[in-house]
């Protein structure tokens, strides 16, 4: 019964959300909706869960003084302190338990929440984001050998597009006569991402398409499970 | 002489920093050729005449700015250039302040252009296309002060200004909904007004269709190559050129690093044919 | 006072993005702070936008607004209490009901849309008349799109062996694919770059005023 | 010359055409809509109509400046009577029409019947070769590379003594990927408890660590190891994308996993994630159906599970005769999709659009 249940109620859920889309008539146009909106909810809750197995996570390793102990302590400290800041005075226009804090605001400038998501989280994750720059340039250094047919097509198209999309391909080719101009750099690499490009890439889609179609009735039909543990 | 992958990795990360970070401090001024859209937004403000009152509405916020603000700013500037007079909108809430940042990038190179006289900023307000719509009924109903309180009645420039037929050009930078698509159907489709602006680089595909015979967009900037462009059109070496350089010196690094991978994997494969 | 926070904040963020920044040469004491606070700050913030954004404006003010009208969101109110109920070992197997409803609901939506949008949509966008286009290029664009397409998905074909004929067309198919990663991270590297361009700006222009 | 018979021909009849304003209930939808088009004298200026509303009064719903045109008016209330007044603004006068429409809620949308064919198709054939399978059917499936990995990865962990990471991706349980990851997930769980390696399994999301948990604890169980299991290797992160990945950054260079896997939806963080792992020296095997983060894998890691091939993995690792036979189905869409587009082409060429209409139909 703890077993079959749920697999009866994600039957049922996937069948009526199937169904839905091909019966306009009410109740069932609203139905997706609604059980979006209720996902929505029910993670809303879930989000606790993290936080706890977070919290749990960092106060074991302090207190069993682990390695890097201390960093996990400041972990925990601005968990805090961000949440304390966004229950007491809410974010943005949304006030929180002691109102708008607005002679805290006068003070820094803006709500204590907003200001660490500014000074403190925004240029953390704005630099993380960054550090991109820097792995492209040293996976193209690492990968793009000339080795096989399949590694010098991948450097080959890499190459053009990168020249193709700055004002250097204009510099380079600039010059072809207009009959050759299908051979101007940015064209050719305007041309690659508008058809080889475009075609091997639905063809990704396509497959995975089926791919997750198959594997959504495996689980409207109880088939896969392993979801909630195990395989069989 | 080898390195190990670790000390190559530390070269390839530090000079591409070096690279990115110099043109940044000393610009170079690489020009590019220039688009035909570009080349459309640029003579619509070029060939207007002067005196006339112009619309540059701010739907963005600063999540884009990085694309959209170097528009902004040579776009206000050529309307300077033209001694056009230019009201700032906003369909965004934070499109209030890009603009007032956009104005005074711009002032510091024209300071004698004045608040009321050459430009105001009349803010934010909600509702997208039915704004829009509301500004083409009249301007000073939607907007009964610009952002500094100041009466829509006491401020000079617009003094002959009532309704948006009286508007020269508008041009709306924007980064989503609502942005340029709103003001193109209201604005150019039911009073006749050039629409112009900008846009992403992203999301620019979507509109170039409407830069078309009937001019539904009067031309459009698509990104930061495009706003780099129009910084060489009106003679500025902007901050969209020198990030357009950035980027360049970094796409030839990212070729010279492939280059320099090659002849490393070609010596070692020679080494061990040996 | 605000002046001087707002320099604070600056200097702050200027920290935190040189912090980050220094994990590129290797793991250090500044990374692993950072990157500690990053996680409990991060952690948080979704927390507070969560309550705020979802638990707040779609259930409790709805259910305190007017309860009996809006009964039907106990529900949803009652599977997340008993996602909840994971915490003690006793009632773990109650989460296994919202779980299954959560995934159910996922599988018919994913069911729909992957069929319609990336299956159906992409067959017919390419059922086109190649040779409608009004140039040699265009021509032979869109005979690159619809071999590509067809190898390429037959290159995902599992129940072959891809030997003898068989692997032909496979083979094209790698060639696209192999095509197609190449543009992909060429066409990336100009949004990447500009990235790092943003994270110089505020530090030469906000932190160390080099630039105007 | 001939060009002005024409033309004024052309205007004669159009004079003689009524004007004609219609309002029709959307066909085969959920009765909140009413496609109106109008074809009016070409001296038409402006076109402007309004709706009645409920208290008597005009409602602008839509304008325009084309003397022959048409309009959906949406958001209305399903089994209603609504009245449309069309005003048309000519050269020197105007005219006004009005008409009016039921909508009607209905209980199939036609328009959907090619979409609820193939699916059904699609969803037979796979049910069929699952049956099959059962029945003791034989399937093959050929290699998929990235997979003959997997034992060398968890023999080099074993060997150096190192544990295994293991990311499912990014996304939340709402993305079937994150589920077929969950099922990869399993096998390696089992296998690691057989090697006793230890594995460390991040997670993004409060709804996937819970899954996630269970899916450990059990593969654990089932290898008749459940006291290796370490809840606490399986832990969440936070739900923020770089803050995720930041964390896992530190997991990769201080734990110095010797195996990393990355399985599921990635998006951006791909490189970054990537990158790093490599420079820690760790074999990577990543798999995800996001075509455009494909390319930093490929570049990036020793073996890349490109598109289907997660959703097959699976079923290769397990040998389970269900799995395989919904594997077969798979296969059967991807011939019926070459057919069909191969089909539709030479339809195309030859100036039929009937089955693309019949399928795009189904799709808008």
């Amino acid at each position: 019964m703890k077993r079959s249940l749920p697999l009866i109620l994600a039957f049922i859920v996937g069948v009526i959300v199937l169904l839905s889309e091909f019966i306009p008539h009410r109740p069932f146009n609203q139905i997706v909706s609604t059980l979006e909106n209720w996902f929505m909810i029910i993670a809303g809750f879930a989000i606790l869960l993290g936080q706890i197995s977070l919290i749990r996570m960092n106060a074991n390793k302090i207190a069993n003084r682990l390695p890097d102990w201390q960093y996990h302590l400041a972990g925990l400290v601005s968990f805090a302190l961000m949440l304390i800041f966004g229950l007491l005075w809410g974010m943005q226009e949304t006030p929180g338990l002691l109102g708008d804090g607005s002679g805290i605001s006068a003070w820094l400038g803006a709500k204590p929440f907003d200001y660490l998501f500014e000074n403190a989280y925004m240029p953390l994750s704005a630099t993380l984001f960054s550090l991109l720059a820097f792995f492209i340039a040293s996976a193209a250094y690492r990968a793009f050998i000339i080795r096989s047919l399949e590694s010098n097509l991948l450097m080959i198209t890499a190459v053009i597009v990168i020249i193709g999309r700055t004002s250097i391909g204009t510099m380079l080719t600039g010059w072809l006569p207009e009959s050759l101009s299908f051979w101007h750099i940015p064209n050719l690499a305007d041309f690659i991402m508008e058809y080889p490009n475009s075609a091997a890439q639905r063809a990704i889609l396509i497959s995975a398409g089926l791919g997750i179609v198959g594997s959504s009735l495996r689980i409207i039909l109880g088939i896969e499970r392993s979801y909630l543990g195990g395989d069989k | 002489m080898t390195l190990s992958a670790v000390m190559e990795r530390r070269i390839i990360y530090t000079v591409l920093l070096i690279a990115v970070a110099l043109p940044l401090i000393f610009p170079i001024g690489w020009t590019t050729e220039v688009s035909e859209y570009t080349n459309i937004v640029y003579r619509l403000i070029e060939e207007t005449p002067e005196d006339k009152v112009v619309i540059v509405s701010f739907d963005y916020d600063p999540s884009t700015m990085t694309e959209l603000q170097p528009m902004a700013e040579a776009m206000i500037e050529h309307a300077f250039i033209k001694n056009q007079k230019v009201i700032a909108t906003a369909l965004w809430p934070m499109g209030v302040q890009m603009a007032e940042q956009a104005f005074d990038k711009v002032l510091s190179y024209y300071p004698d252009k004045q608040r009321g006289i050459d430009y105001v900023n009349l803010g934010y307000k909600v509702g997208g296309m039915v704004t829009i719509q509301a500004m083409g009924r009249s301007l000073k109903e939607v907007y009964p002060s610009d952002n500094q309180n100041t009466a829509f009645e006491d401020i000079p420039m617009l003094q002959n200004i009532h309704r948006l037929k009286d508007i020269a050009w508008i041009s709306s930078l924007s980064s989503g909904v609502p942005g340029i698509k709103e003001w193109m159907m209201v604005a150019r489709d039911n009073y006749q007004v050039p629409v112009t602006g900008g846009c992403t680089a992203i999301s620019a595909p979507g509109f170039f269709p409407y830069v078309n015979e009937q001019r539904q967009l009067y031309g459009l900037l698509g990104g930061l190559k495009a706003a780099s462009e129009y910084e060489s059109l009106i003679g500025r070496l902007g901050p969209a050129t020198t990030k357009m350089d950035a980027q360049s010196i970094a796409h030839l690094l990212i070729l010279v690093f492939i280059a320099i991978g090659n002849i490393k994997a070609y010596r070692s494969r020679k080494g061990r044919q040996q | 006072m605000i002046h001087v926070m707002q320099v604070l904040g600056i200097w702050l963020a200027a920290f935190f993005t040189l912090s980050i920044f220094s994990f590129l040469y290797k793991d250090n004491p500044f990374y692993k702070f950072s990157e500690q606070v990053f996680v409990g700050l991060s952690a948080a913030y979704w927390l507070v936008y969560i309550i705020y954004s979802i638990m707040v404006p779609n259930l409790f003010a709805k259910l305190i607004d007017d309860f009996f009208g809006n009964i039907v969101l106990l529900i949803p109110a009652i599977l997340g209490l008993m996602m909840l109920m994971r915490l003690h070992p006793k009632t773990q197997w109650l989460s296994r009901y919202p779980i299954s409803i959560m995934i159910g609901t996922t599988a018919g939506i994913s069911m729909l849309r992957y069929m319609k949008s990336d299956i159906l949509e992409q067959v017919t966008a390419t059922m086109i008349n190649p040779f409608a286009a009004d140039s040699t290029s265009g021509i032979a664009g869109n005979l690159l799109l619809i071999i590509g397409r067809i190898t390429g998905v037959y290159f995902f074909y599992f129940s072959k062996k891809q030997e003898g004929i068989y692997k032909v067309p496979s083979k094209i198919g790698i060639w696209f694919l192999m095509v197609s990663f190449g543009a992909t991270f060429g066409y990336t590297v100009m949004a990447r770059i500009s990235l790092l361009i943003g994270r110089l700006e505020f530090l030469l222009m906000d932190w160390l005023h080099i630039i105007k | 010359m001939r060009l002005g018979m024409v033309f004024v021909l052309l205007i004669f009849s159009c004079l003689l055409c009524a004007n004609s304003f219609i309002a029709q209930d959307s066909p085969w939808d959920d009765g909140r809509a009413v496609d109106l088009s109008w074809e009016l004298s070409p001296m038409t200026r402006q076109v402007s109509i309004q709706r009645v509303n409920e208290e008597g009064l005009l409602v602008d719903v839509h304008k325009s400046t084309l003397a022959k045109g048409s309009f959906t008016d949406n958001n209305l209330e399903a089994n209603e009577t609504y009245r449309y007044r069309l005003t048309a603004d000519f050269a020197n006068d105007n005219l006004v029409l009005i008409t009016e429409a039921t909508t009607v809620e209905q209980w199939f949308a036609f328009r959907k019947l090619g979409f609820l064919l193939l699916l059904l198709v699609l969803s037979c054939a796979i049910l069929y070769y699952i049956h099959a399978a059962r029945k003791g059917k034989d399937f093959f499936i050929r290699r998929i590379a990235g997979l003959d990995s997997m034992e060398e990865a968890i023999g080099r962990a074993t060997e150096k003594g190192r544990p295994i990471l293991y990311v499912p991706g990014i996304s939340d349980l709402d993305d079937i990927q994150t589920i077929a990851s969950l099922t990869i997930l399993s096998h390696l769980a089992e296998r690691s408890a057989e090697y006793n390696t230890e594995l460390i399994v991040p997670c993004r999301f409060s709804m996937v660590l819970s899954a996630a948990k269970e899916v450990v604890k059990e593969a654990y169980i089932k290898a008749g190891r459940p006291d290796a299991y370490k809840a606490d290797n399986v832990f969440y992160l936070t739900d923020d994308q770089f803050g995720f990945v930041a964390g896992i950054d530190g997991i990769m260079l201080r734990e110095k996993p010797a195996a990393n896997f990355f399985m599921g939806s990635f998006y951006a963080e791909s490189l970054i994630l990537a990158e790093t792992g490599f420079a820690t020296g760790a074999i990577q095997t990543a798999g995800t159906a996001q075509a455009h983060q494909l390319p930093f894998f490929v570049v990036s890691c020793d073996y890349t599970l490109i598109g289907e091939e997660l959703f097959a993995a699976s079923a290769y690792l397990s040998k389970d005769p269900q799995q395989l036979g919904s594997l077969k189905g798979h296969d059967f869409g991807k011939l019926m999709v070459i057919l069909l587009i191969i089909i539709g082409v030479i339809l195309q060429i030859l100036g039929i659009s009937a089955l693309k209409d019949f399928i795009a139909g189904a799709a808008s």
